[in-house]
């Protein structure tokens, strides 16, 4: 049987379900000897904003059961030296580019986006306004309901390209970020970013992280990330871009069945940078065995 | 820089606590230089999550050789691995020591398991006509690795061997006495030897390229999780894993701490 | 060295601060054979109603990375049949015994502790305000100010006994929910209860617990536990109560040392019914290898 | 029911995929009762994070037998252990089935894997005068497991041993034959053999104690994980590990799926 793995985020479609999540696969040329670049269903690129950030002092990364704390910070080389050093190797591969935004004012996000629409090659934004690991923006935009309004409304009157909400988890009800985002027009939700959590080295009882609190990110958080895909599925009519310590196909299948229409894998790629074509592969695999004829039928299939 | 299944050929215990891997991957062995270091996956499960970091201790012909101590999980389960299993690992990654540039003797300074660079580096070095001589601090004379070094000169912290004192004090001393011809220091051990060297490289004013280590998430760049601070320079921090392991030791601000 | 285990919440003085977790460790008679009982800081009971309540159907339990969901939904003998087969038992041990309540409305809650008043031997009350398996109360409460304070403002009416409120983690500032007890003059919260958390089984395309949402506690929700007591600690100055995937003694000290008094060990119980004894000797043994006479100052201790 | 430290002094394959471990445990074998459990720590990560639940198969002296296919990560750890290790278990927990009530034939009923507890309760069954016919279903010969029964009749579903078919099936045949004199049926397997059986039980009016399973946390009654719903009782769920995992089939309504 051929299974179609093509899938509709929106306007935009993805040659098969699964990306790589921002700040989880850089700037796609790091990877470029090591995994199959064309066959991602597409490349998140890491936060860019308006300058280069340095990001935070070390220590940024710890590990945790099952999972690790990130503080990087969101490192990045901006958005003008993105555009004349990484876009033009981006575009060759053959695969959705799909650029992330993070800034600290509304107008920094609009202006991000306005250096981008002067592109080609760019297939869609997602936009994160659920960083925990930074002081201004951040996590003060995306637990805020009408700066989330903001944000989206703005945005999407510069752009007619496919424009994604990555939303933080870290808030009471996820699902009014969702209809929010869908109300002002976006295509598609993100879900989700890392869980804000700490870690104390109890020998020099300092935080094991530079900035005390960092993202918690893994398959510890598949569980929680499972929930709040679930929870936007039932109330809003947008796509959802499932993300959360995806490992393994089982796990994107998971994340389709309660209703997201692609799936992003993230820190999964620091251990196996080829994750996302293995999971793609094993999609389409379990619809094989399972008759299934289109990837996209997975999509919020859950019996219950 | 590839991913691939190496087997393992050989695994034995070297000394306290110490353990050395044999890796069967011509594909690495062919092209790492001193200094590298390979990523491995430890365990099959999701524990440890992450790849455990490694420098390349010697190559021989299509093998290479890793050597550690067991510290927490990662190593220990390391250790138990067996001829025959598959280990997935990531290599050769970061650059690597500089050994042909202007120095007549080279001065490996190692503490610790900081040793392990050292016997594949020593290897090339003698492919020229330097001289090499080799610092080794160790808490006490059951940790002292001197297989595959050159003219060693041991400091150990109890004085069960050699100095009594710190490797540092060791080079130190030797320093203030006679002087070698055109030296380099080829360092890698643990931040407080390397604060010291750091130190004594502003006394004395002989080149010192040093290894670091950090905290690593992937080991390949796309993380950013592993920087160390530079002195003096607009882009502020370096990745261990990409810009490093190796720097001129003047270029970083040595963190505080173990 | 001698080490002071003794700790104060509130007005409640514990042997050590080392408590078994509600849900966790039954009525405390189930594990009298395996367990050194009379070492326990103390013991948080099931939570109990006015009435006895059968719980959700099975599918209750899914292991997850480093973690678990469960779906018990409050199963319970009722508060009555509890004063009478079970507190005769608990009186007995020695330890300090912590009733906790869970109700479906704000009466009932103030029914449940008003006959919990009339006995002898139990030492507090922890209020469940935060159970996500149910679906009168539970996470409905906990998510809510305003009921929160109602119902702490009306249990403290109540009693003069050390009344502890416990708290989800699924809110976007759950700072504003400790301040809210600790205005209304609760002694203590405990933080945290489970995250609420999904899995599917793909197989079955099913969701692997009954209730398809349940709620995620082990290991894997260390790193998001200590970050909320992080945070509450910086804003309230009432005891806080450590929880969440606390397995050594090293775990119990990274809590103590963000700013909690005591901890609750939740689901090492099930690996390990005597994790909660050993975790108190094991604190024992940092403060006597770090010459600190006290475990008391471990709270707050951490350096930044 | 207590925790200890327990030694494995046995590791063996016994069947395709199915493995046998003894375990060096006084104080267990002295007071276990057929159809009990013992719950094991599979590993010293947190992966898998909870205790493995499997019956006694048998008693010897100071030592138990578990059997078990390997499934996922848990069994697949257990496979891996070896003699002179030291396993952290449980038990014995739960209850046990009824050897002593009024009946003169045992049938033993036993799908897959289910034939566990079986060698274990034969043993106790022979000390008495009853007679004990035992029935196994597999999915193929390669994975009947006849060691120490009694009066093993074979179904697969492959028909590669025995009746071609099922368990249950063979079962009913048998009983529309001739009848046993006085029968009980002692039944352990997978949820759907159960369910035919408490079918047949229906029509053939015979006592029947089944061995029930479910996921579980704790294994000894504090979590409250592991119900199974009770026909017409007001408490209306019943604990596999503590009430159970024996029940008479009639109390219990079964749940669909496997
Ligand atoms: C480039 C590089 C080369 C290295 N080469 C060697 C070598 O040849 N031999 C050797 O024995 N060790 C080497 N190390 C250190 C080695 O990676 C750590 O000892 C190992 O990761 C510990 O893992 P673990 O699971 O046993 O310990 P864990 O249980 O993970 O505990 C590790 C402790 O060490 C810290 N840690 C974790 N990862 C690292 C890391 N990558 N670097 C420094 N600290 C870390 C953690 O914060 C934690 O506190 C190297 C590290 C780097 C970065
Ligand atoms: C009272 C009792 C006695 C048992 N006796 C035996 C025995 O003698 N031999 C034997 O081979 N098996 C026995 N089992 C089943 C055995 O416990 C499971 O096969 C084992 O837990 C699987 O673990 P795993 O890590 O290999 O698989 P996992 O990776 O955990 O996958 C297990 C799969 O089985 C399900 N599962 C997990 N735990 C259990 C469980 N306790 N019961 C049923 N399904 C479960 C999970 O939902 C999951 O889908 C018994 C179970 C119970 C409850
Ligand atoms: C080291 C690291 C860096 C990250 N950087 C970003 C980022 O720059 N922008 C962003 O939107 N998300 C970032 N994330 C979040 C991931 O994209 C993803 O949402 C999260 O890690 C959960 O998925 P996972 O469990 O598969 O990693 C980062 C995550 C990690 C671990
Ligand atoms: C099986 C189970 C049952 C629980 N039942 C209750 C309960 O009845 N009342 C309550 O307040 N918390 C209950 N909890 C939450 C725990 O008390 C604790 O807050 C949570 O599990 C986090 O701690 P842990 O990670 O150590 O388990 C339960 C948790 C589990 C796993
Ligand atoms: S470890 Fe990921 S960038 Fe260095
Ligand atoms: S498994 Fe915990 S009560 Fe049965």
């Amino acid at each position: 049987m051929v299974v179609n793995t093509e899938v509709n985020i929106g306007v935009l479609k993805l040659n098969n379900p699964v990306l790589v999540a921002s700040g989880t696969f850089g700037y796609g040329d790091e990877c470029k000897e090591m995994v199959e670049l064309h066959k991602l269903g597409g490349i998140v690129t890491k936060s860019l904003s308006l300058n280069p950030r340095i990001g935070n002092p070390p220590p940024r990364i710890v590990e945790t059961t099952g999972g690790m704390l990130n503080s990087i910070g969101l490192a990045n080389i901006g958005v003008k030296k993105f555009i004349q050093d990484k876009l033009p190797f981006l575009k060759s591969i053959g695969t959705s580019v799909i650029v992330n935004i993070a800034a600290s004012s509304v107008d920094e996000y609009c202006m991000v986006l306005s250096l981008l629409e002067e592109q080609e090659g760019i297939d869609g934004y997602e936009i994160n306004i659920s960083c925990p690991n930074v002081k201004d923006g951040g996590l003060s935009f995306g637990t805020n309901l009408s700066i989330t309004v903001e944000i989206t409304k703005r945005l999407r009157s510069l752009t007619t390209k496919p424009l994604i909400i990555k939303l933080t988890p870290n808030v009471t009800k996820i699902s009014d970020f969702a209809r929010a985002a869908s109300d002002e027009g976006a295509d598609a939700v993100a879900v989700i970013n890392t869980l804000v959590g700490l870690a104390v080295d109890i020998r020099t009882r300092k935080p094991k992280l530079s900035t005390i609190t960092g993202g918690l990110s893994g398959p510890a958080i598949k569980p929680v990330a499972l929930a709040k895909v679930y929870e936007i599925a039932r109330s809003v009519k947008i796509s959802i871009i499932g993300i959360g310590g995806i490992m393994t196909a089982e796990d994107a299948i998971e994340f389709m069945l309660v209703g997201a229409s692609a799936v992003q894998v993230g820190t999964a790629n620091f251990i196996d940078p080829s994750t996302a074509v293995k999971v793609a592969d094993g999609i389409v695999l379990y619809c094989t065995q399972n008759k299934i004829d289109s990837v996209q039928k997975l999509t919020g299939a859950m019996q219950y | 820089m590839i991913q691939i299944l190496s087997r393992v050929s050989n695994v034995r215990s070297i000394s306290d606590n110490i353990w050395a891997i044999n890796l069967v991957s011509p594909e690495i062995a062919s092209i790492v230089k001193p200094g590298q270091f390979i990523n491995v996956k430890v365990s099959e499960s999701y524990m440890p999550l992450l790849r455990r970091p490694f420098s390349v201790q010697q190559v021989n012909a299509d093998e290479i050789t890793i050597i550690f101590s067991v510290y927490g999980l990662g190593t220990a389960l390391l250790s138990k691995k067996r001829p025959g299993e598959i280990l997935d690992i990531i290599g050769p990654l970061g650059n690597s020591f500089n050994t042909e540039d202007k120095f007549d003797t080279a001065l490996l300074v190692g503490g610790g398991i900081g040793v392990a660079p050292f016997p594949f580096l020593t290897s090339i070095l003698k492919r020229s006509t330097k001289n090499i001589i080799t610092y080794l601090g160790a808490r006490s004379s059951t940790h002292v690795i001197t297989q595959q070094l050159e003219n060693v000169k041991v400091a150990t912290d109890d004085g069960s061997m050699g100095y009594h004192g710190t490797v540092v004090d060791l080079l130190r001393k030797d320093f203030s006495g006679s002087q070698y011809g055109n030296p380099k220091i080829f360092a890698c051990g643990p931040t407080p030897m390397l604060r010291s060297i750091s130190k004594l490289i502003q006394e004395i004013q002989v080149p010192c390229e040093a290894s670091f280590e950090s905290a690593m998430a992937c080991g390949f760049g796309i993380c950013q999780g592993c920087p160390v601070e530079l002195v003096n320079d607009e882009k502020k921090y370096a990745l261990v894993c990409k810009d490093g392991p190796v720097f001129d030791i003047r270029s970083i601000r040595i963190p505080y701490g173990s």
